[in-house]
């Protein structure tokens, strides 16, 4: 079994569908993109059934990459527990939202390039996900962000999707600088990148109290997932991220890319294990960011905002089971996040599909009749995402909750009242969408069958997804957290539902409610609907200065004054110059041009002769 | 050391006179044939059957007037006749008409029929042939007439071109013999097949040459400006062509230098094809032929005189008759015949070509220029390179057929 | 004296060179000048043979075989183009065409 | 016997070449050229070279002067003009001339006069077709297939040079 055959289908598709796409009829293409993830999904498949209990990680040696002194990095993939959870949630989710896509972006240009950079993602995150050491990680984190960067970006014509493509990539290169940093860190220390060459490396170091460098370098590489995952204060691209096609959102900025921050700092949790401080700073990250994230999308109005912000909140909660050591609770809830948001995703993509574009949750409403599969999906999902027992959500969140309520009180307590609004903002996108009277224009339609089975097989995955017991399976890898305390899991459920009936009441009931309610809340209002003024105050505080400086000092000085003028059209005066006096010499004359090789070689005679001390 | 130099000269001194009597009758000989393949009777009133007319033919060029044309550049004008004769002429020397024999009258010695023996003879040749394109196109370009000019071009042109078919096809039998020497070549084929086909060129296994003989004679006359390929000096074109301006003896030059280069390509031909000295038939009946063809010879002769016919045949006739008999009675001679029945049978081969060369001048028309080239350029050389392409094949796959 | 020293070949092909840069320097008909050249190459193929008669090594041969193929190539190409140089501005002088030049 | 031979291909080979630069007339050069050439063949005979010999009268003087030859008579080449042209190699071309040659053929003498051996004819005959054949066809190989690849391209050049129309 070849590893490496796992990554290389999606990246043949691309291949074909990038560089031939234009000349292929949009069948072979849909058939090319489905059909390369559905081969990666069998590949990951038939891989777990050969060797199931995975005991033992399965890696293998591709090709010595970089080889330098005692740094040897190879490009080494292997698969253990953890990947096969993230393996078959990237190429399942993903496989269906390639199904997805094919119904959702029938009627829009430049189709192969989408899926052309819809594979291209897979196969990098496939790397991301089945490298064996830090560098081979790198690659697919660089990969995917390019990726995101293309596919936000994809309406070419609009400006605000050129915009949110650049802010996401920039942002994410602050990131990534910091992950390249925490690498070098490594590298200088662990003096390896291998996970294993790591773990044997710090194996036997002491647990640092204060900043040693595994410290520093959690840190950093705490900064990357940051960047990747959006967390406070880097989450700011996720939201603009919206822009992209609604697949887009539902496959990178929802389940896969986005979790890459979580499965990185899982997959070195062992260094972590030996930064307490950094586990410390994680949680409380997370716990802000869901907090923060939660409360701002109360006061969104375009159904995907709503989302993102969800999705922003959720990323919060498992840095939160991370930091809290709760590792495996945060992978589950990885997985079953994936499920509902991509659920949720791909529903607000339906609506959006079946309302032939409109985003803006005024003007939806009673959309539940137009399209009852969309409806249904969507309040499972909603479901799972508040945490109402039985559902997918409760079982990981409730982990996490029950890991906090072991260690940090007050931490379980702001994540259970952060439960309940994330099910109030949740249901009242839900109500206001499906339920009451319809405010639109536009005449909705249920969407074709390739986009509503996706939604269908998803639900029944967010439905019953918390059944699949992730914590035991990673048992042997992170101690899993035992919570026999029944009250944590009776709080948090109790938070989910009294939002559901909050929003219930308060958007169906009563939906006076709502604007008295925004009324009473005025300023906070404005504040949340502005979203905490964050993108004003980034672009004050980082955007407005660095162009300042760029602008005046780089461009006009260094770029125009010392290298245009000074450098480039320098030497070439000086070439010129020098040019003019030698062209003397090109007289056109052949029989002065021999004459000329002649003293040549007349010269060169002589130097020889010379040097070999004239006649022997 | 001197031994050697004294035999050599004597062979020298016996192949030129040869060589030169020959060259002069040849001519007689031609313009015989052609007046009876055009039904004439040709020169008969310079003695008997017009044998004396070479001889007349030389006292009229030697006496002639040599003209020098004016604006002629007269160094290359006076140059090209000298090297078109001498580069003819030189390159009989290597040609061998017999077997290696004892010096009569110097026991112990032995020394090869011809004058000398070259192992890379071919080669000479072709050098030969290659070096005698100068004297035509220098006798075409000094003589500062358009005519001449144009001769000179094209024999320039047409030697060039045909020399590639020439070169491309001689190889082929030296495959076969594995020899550049012409001794070699001939001994390679001395022998054979079922003891009465012989083993020469145009039947020797693996790959008969016959289709390479008959290319090889093609461009033989094209590179001696026979016809059908004396395309330099169409009358019709242009006067003369490279010898317009030529008189007496230096258009006897370029005439002598035409007649030698046939005579060089007859022995050529004779030596790679046709198995050199080597008879038609095993030793034991061949050395009688000669003996047998001059009886027959003065029979006829003899009969003839009896006939009444012109004035004075019935002493010529008899007289040859006597001579045919004398020669039987020479070739007999045993101590003799392993000297000269080699030489019969060569000059037999020869013969045999010249006569075809003044055969085919007699019944062929000329070709156009551009016929020229296109036959050239298209025909024989693909031809000669199949052709020598079969032969290494052959060669290749049955190497022990030697 | 019967025996010839190798430097007196080798002597010959540098004379022989050295009149082949002379008629490349001073003559002033193109086709002359290529003719020097071919003197030069013949020079060169002299020192050649004669080298690998001191080596008793017939590579030498191989080289001044090869040289002559070249030189044979080149006359071939070179010819046509002084054909063409003839052609389009009707004239030999070398010192004609000097329009290769800034 | 063979200083003699040499000595007149020497002497003909220096008076040929002297008359290929002294010649104004193009065919004087070409005819002066070809008799270099045909005692360079001699020279090659006395070393033992009989192929390499053979091979320069047909190639040298069978095919390329006769190139030559041939377009001197095409293009009716006249006698050339004298050029004020090419200042400098008419000012420095002989004096670099001489220091090329004299110090050359001085330091050849002084190289090789001392150990090596003297020629003399037939003492070493190495160069007969059959040995360079086998040179040819087993070490040379490649380069005789390049070459013969070189050759193909300047006939096709010569083609394309010579049927270009002028304008």
């Amino acid at each position: 079994m070849n590893l490496w055959l796992i990554p290389l289908c999606p990246l043949i598709g691309c291949l074909l569908n990038g560089l031939l796409g234009k000349r292929l009829p949009k069948q072979v293409i849909n058939i090319l993109a489905v059909g390369s993830v559905a081969a990666s999904f069998g590949l990951v498949l038939a891989f777990l059934w050969q060797n199931y209990p995975l005991n033992t990680p399965v890696s293998e040696h591709n090709f010595t990459w970089i080889q330098s002194g005692w740094l040897n990095i190879g490009f080494d993939l292997t698969i253990d527990r953890l990947t096969a959870v993230m393996l078959l949630v990237v190429t399942g989710v993903g496989l269906l939202i390639h199904l997805y896509s094919i119904g959702y972006m029938e009627h829009e240009d430049g189709y192969a390039r989408f899926f052309a950079s819809l594979n291209l993602f897979m196969f990098f995150m496939l790397i991301l996900v089945l490298a064996a050491n830090l560098l081979v990680v790198f690659v697919g984190w660089e990969g995917v962000g390019l990726c995101s960067y293309l596919l936000i970006g994809y309406y070419v014509k609009e400006k605000f999707a050129g915009d949110a493509a650049n802010k996401a990539f920039i942002v994410n290169r602050i990131g990534d600088f910091g992950f390249s940093l925490g690498i070098f860190l490594l590298v200088i220390h662990a003096r390896t990148l291998d996970f294993v060459g790591i773990a044997a490396a710090v194996k036997d170091l002491p647990v640092e109290n204060s900043m040693g460098w595994i410290s520093v370098a959690t840190l950093l590489l705490f900064v990357g997932a940051c960047g990747k995952s959006a967390q406070i204060p880097l989450y700011v691209w996720l939201p603009d991220a919206m822009a992209g096609p609604t697949p887009v959102s539902a496959l990178i900025h929802a389940a896969t890319m986005v979790t890459a921050g979580i499965y990185m700092v899982a997959r070195v949790a062992f260094l972590y294990g030996h930064a307490p401080i950094i586990m410390h700073i994680v949680a409380l990250v997370g716990l802000l960011t869901a907090v923060f994230a939660a409360t701002i999308g109360l006061a969104q109005n375009d159904i995907k905002k709503v989302f993102a912000y969800s999705t922003v909140s959720q990323l919060g909660y498992m840095f939160l089971g991370l930091g809290l050591g709760a590792y495996s609770a945060g992978i589950f809830h990885l997985m079953t996040h994936a499920f509902f948001k991509a659920l949720l995703f791909l529903g607000a993509g339906s609506v959006i599909h079946g309302l032939s574009g409109e985003q803006d949750l005024r003007h939806m409403g009673g959309l539940r009749r137009a399209m009852p599969i969309t409806c249904v999906t969507l309040l499972i999902a909603s479901l799972a995402i508040s945490g109402v027992p039985g559902f997918s959500g409760f079982f990981s969140k409730d982990a996490i909750l029950a890991a906090a309520y072991e260690r940090e009180p007050w931490m379980f307590w702001t994540g259970a009242a952060t439960a309940g609004l994330t099910a109030f903002y949740v249901f009242r996108a839900f109500f206001l969408a499906f339920l009451g009277k319809y405010r639109g224009h536009h005449h909705p339609h249920e969407s074709p069958f390739v986009m509503t089975f996706p939604l269908m097989v998803l639900a029944a995955f967010a439905a019953g997804g918390g059944f699949l017991n992730v914590p035991h399976w990673l048992a042997p890898m992170f101690p899993v957290v035992e919570n026999e305390a029944q009250l944590p899991m009776i709080i948090s459920a109790a938070f989910g539902i009294a939002g559901i009936l909050l929003a219930f009441v308060v958007y169906v009931a009563q939906p006076s409610l709502s604007d008295s309610l925004k009324s009473a809340a005025g300023p906070i209002y404005t504040l949340l609907i502005n979203k905490y003024y964050v993108d004003e105050l980034y672009n004050a505080a980082i955007v407005k200065p660095l162009t300042l400086v760029s602008r005046a000092v780089l461009w006009r000085g260094v770029d125009e004054g010392l290298i245009d003028t000074g450098l480039v059209n320098g030497f070439g005066q000086l070439v010129q110059g020098i040019g003019s006096v030698l062209r003397r010499w090109q007289s056109g004359s052949i029989r002065n041009y021999a004459t000329w090789i002649l003293a040549g070689s007349l010269l060169l005679i002589f130097v020889l002769g010379l040097a070999n001390g004239g006649a022997r | 050391m001197s031994f050697f130099i004294i035999v050599t000269l004597v062979k020298i001194a016996i192949v030129f006179g040869v060589f030169m009597t020959t060259l002069a009758y040849l001519q007689w000989v031609e313009r015989k044939v052609l007046a009876h393949i055009q039904s004439r009777t040709g020169p008969l009133r310079v003695g008997p059957h017009g044998l004396l007319q070479p001889l007349a033919d030389v006292f009229k060029l030697l006496t002639k007037e040599d003209l020098m044309p004016p604006h002629a550049s007269k160094f290359f004008y006076l140059l090209a006749p000298f090297i078109a004769v001498s580069l003819a002429l030189v390159s009989i020397s290597i040609i061998p008409f017999g077997p290696v024999v004892d010096v009569p009258f110097f026991p112990g010695h032995k020394t090869p029929l011809g004058i000398t023996d070259l192992n890379v003879g071919i080669l000479f040749i072709l050098a030969i042939g290659a070096i005698s394109v100068y004297g035509i196109a220098l006798a075409g370009w000094s003589s500062n007439n358009k005519y001449s000019l144009m001769g000179g071009l094209r024999s320039s042109a047409q030697m060039i071109s045909y020399e590639l078919p020439f070169t491309l096809v001689i190889i082929s039998p030296l495959l076969l013999a594995n020899e550049l020497s012409f001794r070699g070549i001939v001994n390679s084929q001395a022998d054979y097949y079922l003891n009465f086909i012989p083993r020469w060129s145009i039947f020797q296994m693996p790959f008969p040459q016959i289709f390479g003989f008959i290319i090889f004679m093609i461009a033989g006359f094209a590179e001696t400006n026979r016809i059908p390929f004396d395309l330099p000096e169409a009358e019709n074109e242009l006067v003369a062509g490279f010898h317009t301006e030529y008189s007496s003896m230096k258009f006897a030059c370029f005439f002598m230098a035409e007649y030698a280069n046939m005579v060089t390509i007859a022995c050529v031909a004779t030596v790679l094809f046709l198995g050199g000295w080597h008879p038609l038939f095993p030793a034991p009946y061949s050395d009688w032929v000669p003996t047998a063809v001059f009886l027959g010879a003065s029979f006829l002769l003899f009969a003839q005189g009896n006939k009444i016919g012109r004035k004075g045949d019935h002493i010529t006739f008899p007289l040859f008759g006597l001579a045919a008999l004398v020669l039987a009675g020479v070739f007999a001679v045993p101590m003799l015949q392993t000297y000269i029945v080699p030489i019969f049978w060569f000059a037999a081969k020869a013969g045999f070509l010249l006569f075809v060369y003044i055969w085919i001048r007699g019944t062929l028309p000329r070709f156009r220029y551009d016929q020229l080239m296109h036959f050239a350029w298209t025909f024989l050389f693909p031809c000669a390179l199949i052709n020598l392409l079969l032969t290494a094949l052959m060669v290749a796959l049955f190497p022990n057929q030697k | 004296m019967d025996h010839i020293p190798l430097s007196a070949y080798l002597i010959l092909s540098a004379i022989l060179f050295g009149l082949g840069v002379a008629g490349f320097i001073f003559r002033k008909s193109v086709i002359t000048v290529f003719m020097s050249i071919e003197l030069m190459l013949n020079a060169v193929n002299l020192s050649f043979v004669t080298f690998s008669y001191e080596n008793k090594n017939i590579d030498g041969h191989i080289y001044s075989f090869f040289v002559m193929v070249v030189a044979a190539a080149e006359a071939a190409v070179g010819l046509a183009i002084i054909l063409t140089i003839f052609k389009n501005r009707g004239t030999l002088q070398i010192d004609e065409v000097d329009s290769m030049k800034l | 016997m063979d200083s003699i031979l040499f000595i007149i291909a020497a002497v003909a080979a220096i008076g040929c070449g002297l008359n290929l630069v002294l010649q104004s007339h193009p065919i004087s050069s070409a005819l002066s050229l070809i008799g270099v050439m045909s005692s360079l063949a001699l020279l090659y005979l006395l070393l033992g070279a009989e192929f390499i010999a053979m091979a320069q009268m047909i190639v040298y003087g069978g095919a390329v002067m006769v190139l030559f030859i041939f377009v001197i008579m095409l293009l009716n080449a006249g006698a050339e003009k004298r050029s004020d042209k090419s200042l400098f190699a008419r000012i420095f071309g002989f004096p670099l001339l001489a220091v090329f040659v004299v110090p050359l053929s001085f330091l050849i003498k002084t190289t090789f006069s001392a150990q090596v051996s003297d020629v003399s004819f037939g003492s070493w005959v190495g160069g007969t077709a059959e040995a360079v054949g086998k040179q040819l066809f087993t070490k040379f190989l490649l380069p005789f297939e390049v070459i013969s690849v070189l050759i193909l391209i300047a006939i096709l050049g010569a083609v394309v040079l010579a049927q270009k129309e002028i304008d």
